[in-house]
């Protein structure tokens, strides 16, 4: 947006962060990025039951029209730059949710060929453990990360 | 039949009885959960956060037997401990459950020879930083700390 | 060096290495006989076939690295086995012939399945068998991306699993499973991990 | 000067109410979908996910604006204003109302003797838009998305044409107030002697719109996004607007022309009851019933496939367009001599 961090913290940058935050938090389209297991559990939080979409969650296909990235299984190596690419693709403000035990730290594949947490490359707002996370827990993560958006400012941090 | 099969194409019957199965379960009851608000069944034999469970003088019901840390499929369990040399029993000095790339499979819980680490049912444990699923005693006996969300 | 690391993990966490209880060794593989296609195989390649042996009702030939595409192409035409299953390597890294490549072709005629072995050195190269069946095509560019054995004259021997500029074969016994091609992470994605507290730097 | 001032006015009203007539269209397609598919849609965001659109719409307009190093800027800026320009001048030649309807100053912006004709041929410049999007990216997939949306269009364009040139010659008048006047006179709308044509405009309307299951130019499962790929922000939401746009007009054209504008149902036995109801809420159930269709085709049938989709406009619609067209005007001369 070109103004944040040049005005000090005061009503409207208050409102306006209150707004721009509701805005943001109540749609958050993820990239559609499934790795392994996880992303079957991901797409059952998105199907009938859970149903994402009563978050404003809805799965966009192209990264450049996405805001929050779910990280959802085992990162190999050779897939890793394609997430690192992905990731690049999309515009700020973004954010990301790691899911599942291999996202976060490699999981049990502690070997060659698998990345130990996806952190190393993106930074990560969520991380959801599970093996695979139930949907609720991945439910419970867009929970938190909304918490997390709602204390983003366009004011100066002091 | 080839006439049957023209007459049903052209007045589209296919279509429609598709078109009919999709506007009955419009007007059906969805079968969405509202999660915060509500929440389904969890079966009691889900495997979801680890929790040490204590006896009645609110210790710890551990005997640093190890057994869960050696049955551990990818060691994120560690226990130290020290001989007491008056009773001359291993005493639980530290005990670290690494729950990054805990994979949720329940083999502490079943080995645990005085049922001390359990699995619970609680599935809520995302956080903002991996260092807070590395969870001591402490935290293990109390549960983590977590926002529950209610509507 | 790896496994020395282990034990003394363990050692000081108190815990005794634990042999596996010994068992009785059975014999299983047996001698062929009455199996017409290894007495029409041995007469008509001698200098090939070394070997024939019988597991648990399973016919295994053991063949020289020697004019391989004849030979198959003889069980291919001659003896109908019409599918190669399955194509891959074992490592022994103490013998002097390093690793074995198993054939496991079945016939539809027959109803029947055959496993040929052929031992071979490192660095030693083997004719493809992607001409005589077409199947064989990937998983030859699968053990030669795990073990690092070259097929000759095969139309595309690239790497199928790994990123294609990986350098180590992770199959090879002499291979250290949790070793990170760091060069490799450095150049992709531009970390390093310290091999061994596990941070990036 | 007052004439001015009421056009302005009507822009303005007609504007802002399409604007979020087309936001709210999301909302409702997500709401439709989602019962269909037996969940609720959205629900968190404000009583039962009604602000869901806007904040959509606020999250997009304060995102990154992503324009590709490798594009053709320019082109690229361009694009989705084309798309969207195109998509809301068509409103002006809608009659939403009757000549008495807005409370005497007449339901429409402007009444042209070739309204339908231009309004067929504006809509059809949108697709340049497309066209210059998915070029411009410089990107693999937009480009294949724009090829078809091309394809598409150049196919299904022609037996729309065909299809809508029925009504226009029951009616005598390519105006649409007349041809809404027609129907009046004729004591029967449209849709029930020109059966096959409202048929044919509709299936052309869908694939026209690049809907379900005419998706190919944004087949998700194959080309990322089609020919919006690369678009990011409020070029996207640009994009977005129009294409819902576009089907609101297509549903327009088709409540004007097959299903009387404004008219009311059955005149002579709801008209001493029913009067009170002004036109234009006629006309807005109207559209709206052909919304839904849409939707609930989307949410029933499959993509179908390129050659499939070729194969029925070009060997089904077409042949069957010309000859809806030939036996039309074959009766209305046998009934003029």
């Amino acid at each position: 947006m070109g103004i944040e961090g040049k005005f000090k913290k005061n009503i409207i940058t208050t409102t306006v962060d209150y707004l721009f935050n509701w805005a943001r938090k109540s749609s958050l389209w993820p990239a559609t990025f499934g790795l392994a297991c996880c992303a079957i559990e991901m797409m059952a939080a998105g199907a009938s039951r859970w149903d994402l979409d009563r978050y404003g969650v809805i799965f966009r296909p192209s990264p450049r029209q996405s805001d929050v990235m779910i990280v959802a299984g085992t990162v190999t190596l050779k897939m890793a730059p394609v997430i690192k690419r992905v990731w690049d693709q999309m515009p700020d403000p973004k954010w990301c949710i790691s899911m599942g035990s291999c996202a976060n730290s490699g999981g049990p594949f502690n070997s060659y060929s698998v990345l130990q947490g996806i952190d190393m490359i993106i930074p990560v707002d969520v991380y959801v453990p599970g093996c695979p996370p139930r949907p609720e827990a991945l439910l419970y993560g867009v929970l938190r990360l909304q918490d997390k958006i709602s204390k983003m400012t366009i004011a100066k941090v002091e | 039949m080839r006439m049957k099969e023209l007459v049903s194409k052209v007045l589209f019957v296919d279509l429609i009885k598709g078109l009919s199965v999709t506007f009955k379960s419009m007007v059906s009851h969805a079968v969405t959960e509202q999660y915060p608000k509500e929440r389904s069944k969890i079966y009691e034999r889900f495997r979801g956060e680890p929790r040490m469970a204590v006896d009645e003088n609110g210790k710890t019901k551990c005997i640093a037997c190890n057994l869960c840390a050696m049955n551990c499929p990818v060691g994120c369990i560690t226990v130290e401990a020290e001989r007491d040399p008056e009773t001359k029993k291993r005493v639980l000095t530290r005990y670290v459950f690494d729950m990054q790339r805990c994979l949720f499979c329940g083999f502490c819980e079943e080995i645990c020879p005085v049922n001390c680490i359990q699995l619970t049912t609680d599935y809520e444990m995302s956080q903002y930083d991996r260092k807070d699923f590395v969870l001591e005693l402490n935290e293990l006996e109390k549960g983590m700390e977590k926002i529950k969300y209610k509507k | 060096m790896a496994e020395e690391k282990n034990k003394n993990d363990s050692l000081e966490k108190g815990k005794a290495p634990r042999k596996p209880p010994k068992k009785e060794e059975v014999n299983l593989y047996e001698e062929i006989k009455d199996f017409d296609t290894f007495t029409k195989v041995k007469e008509k390649f001698a200098d090939i076939v070394l070997d024939g042996k019988r597991i648990r009702e399973q016919h295994i030939f053991y063949i020289k690295n020697e004019n391989i595409l004849d030979f198959f192409k003889y069980l291919r035409d001659e003896e109908k086995y019409d599918m190669l299953a399955d194509l891959t390597a074992i490592d022994y890294p103490d013998r002097e012939k390093r690793f074995a490549i198993l054939y496991n072709i079945y016939s539809f005629k027959k109803l029947e399945r055959l496993l040929v072995r052929m031992d071979i050195a490192d660095g030693e190269e083997v004719e493809t068998v992607s001409e005589i069946w077409p199947s064989a095509n990937w998983p030859e560019r699968e053990v030669y991306d795990m073990f690092g054995i070259k097929f000759k004259n095969h139309p595309d021997l690239r790497r199928i699993l790994l990123p294609e500029d990986w350098k180590t074969h992770p199959l090879r016994k002499d291979f250290d499973v949790k070793n990170r091609d760091q060069d490799w992470m450095e150049r992709h994605l531009g970390i390093r991990e310290d091999v061994n507290s596990g941070e990036v730097k | 000067m007052e004439f001015l001032l009421v056009v302005v006015v009507k822009i303005v009203i007609i504007l802002a109410f399409i604007s979020l007539g087309v936001a709210y269209l999301t909302y409702l397609e997500r709401k439709v979908i989602g019962h269909m598919q037996v969940r609720l849609g959205p629900m968190r965001v404000g009583w039962h996910g009604l602000l869901q659109p806007i904040a959509d719409g606020l999250k997009l307009v304060i995102k990154e604006d992503i324009i590709p190093t490798q594009s053709d800027k320019l082109m690229f800026i361009l694009a989705p204003v084309i798309c969207f320009l195109h998509a809301f001048l068509v409103y002006t030649f809608i009659p939403f109302d009757g000549p008495k309807g807005f409370w005497g100053y007449g339901g429409y912006i402007s009444d042209v003797n070739v309204g339908l004709l231009f309004i067929v041929a504006i809509a059809s410049v949108g697709v340049v838009g497309i066209i210059l999007g998915g070029w411009a990216s410089n990107s693999k997939y937009p480009l294949l998305g724009s090829l078809r949306s091309v394809a598409q269009l150049v196919s299904y364009e022609v037996a729309m044409g065909l299809a809508i040139m029925g009504p226009i010659l029951l009616a005598g008048s390519l105006s649409m107030v007349d041809i809404v006047k027609a129907q009046e006179k004729m004591g029967v709308w449209f849709f029930v002697p020109q059966i096959v044509a409202f048929i044919i405009y509709f299936i052309c309307g869908v694939a026209e719109t690049n809907r379900a299951p005419f998706d190919l130019p944004e087949a998700e499962s194959e080309l990322v996004g089609g020919y919006h790929t690369e678009y990011s922000g409020f070029r996207f939401a640009l994009y977005f607007l129009a294409e819902y746009a576009n089907m609101i007009t297509v549903s327009a054209i088709a409540a004007t022309v097959f299903l009387g504008g404004w008219l009311m149902p059955f005149p002579s036995i709801l008209g001493p009851y029913l009067s009170f109801i002004p036109g234009f809420v006629w006309f807005a159930l109207k559209v709206f019933f052909f919304l839904f269709v849409y939707l609930w085709i989307r949410a029933t049938f499959p993509r179908y496939r390129f050659d499939q989709l070729m194969a029925i406009g070009w060997k089904i619609l077409l042949p069957l367009a010309i000859a809806n067209l030939l036996v039309t005007s074959f009766i209305i001369l046998y009934l003029k001599m």
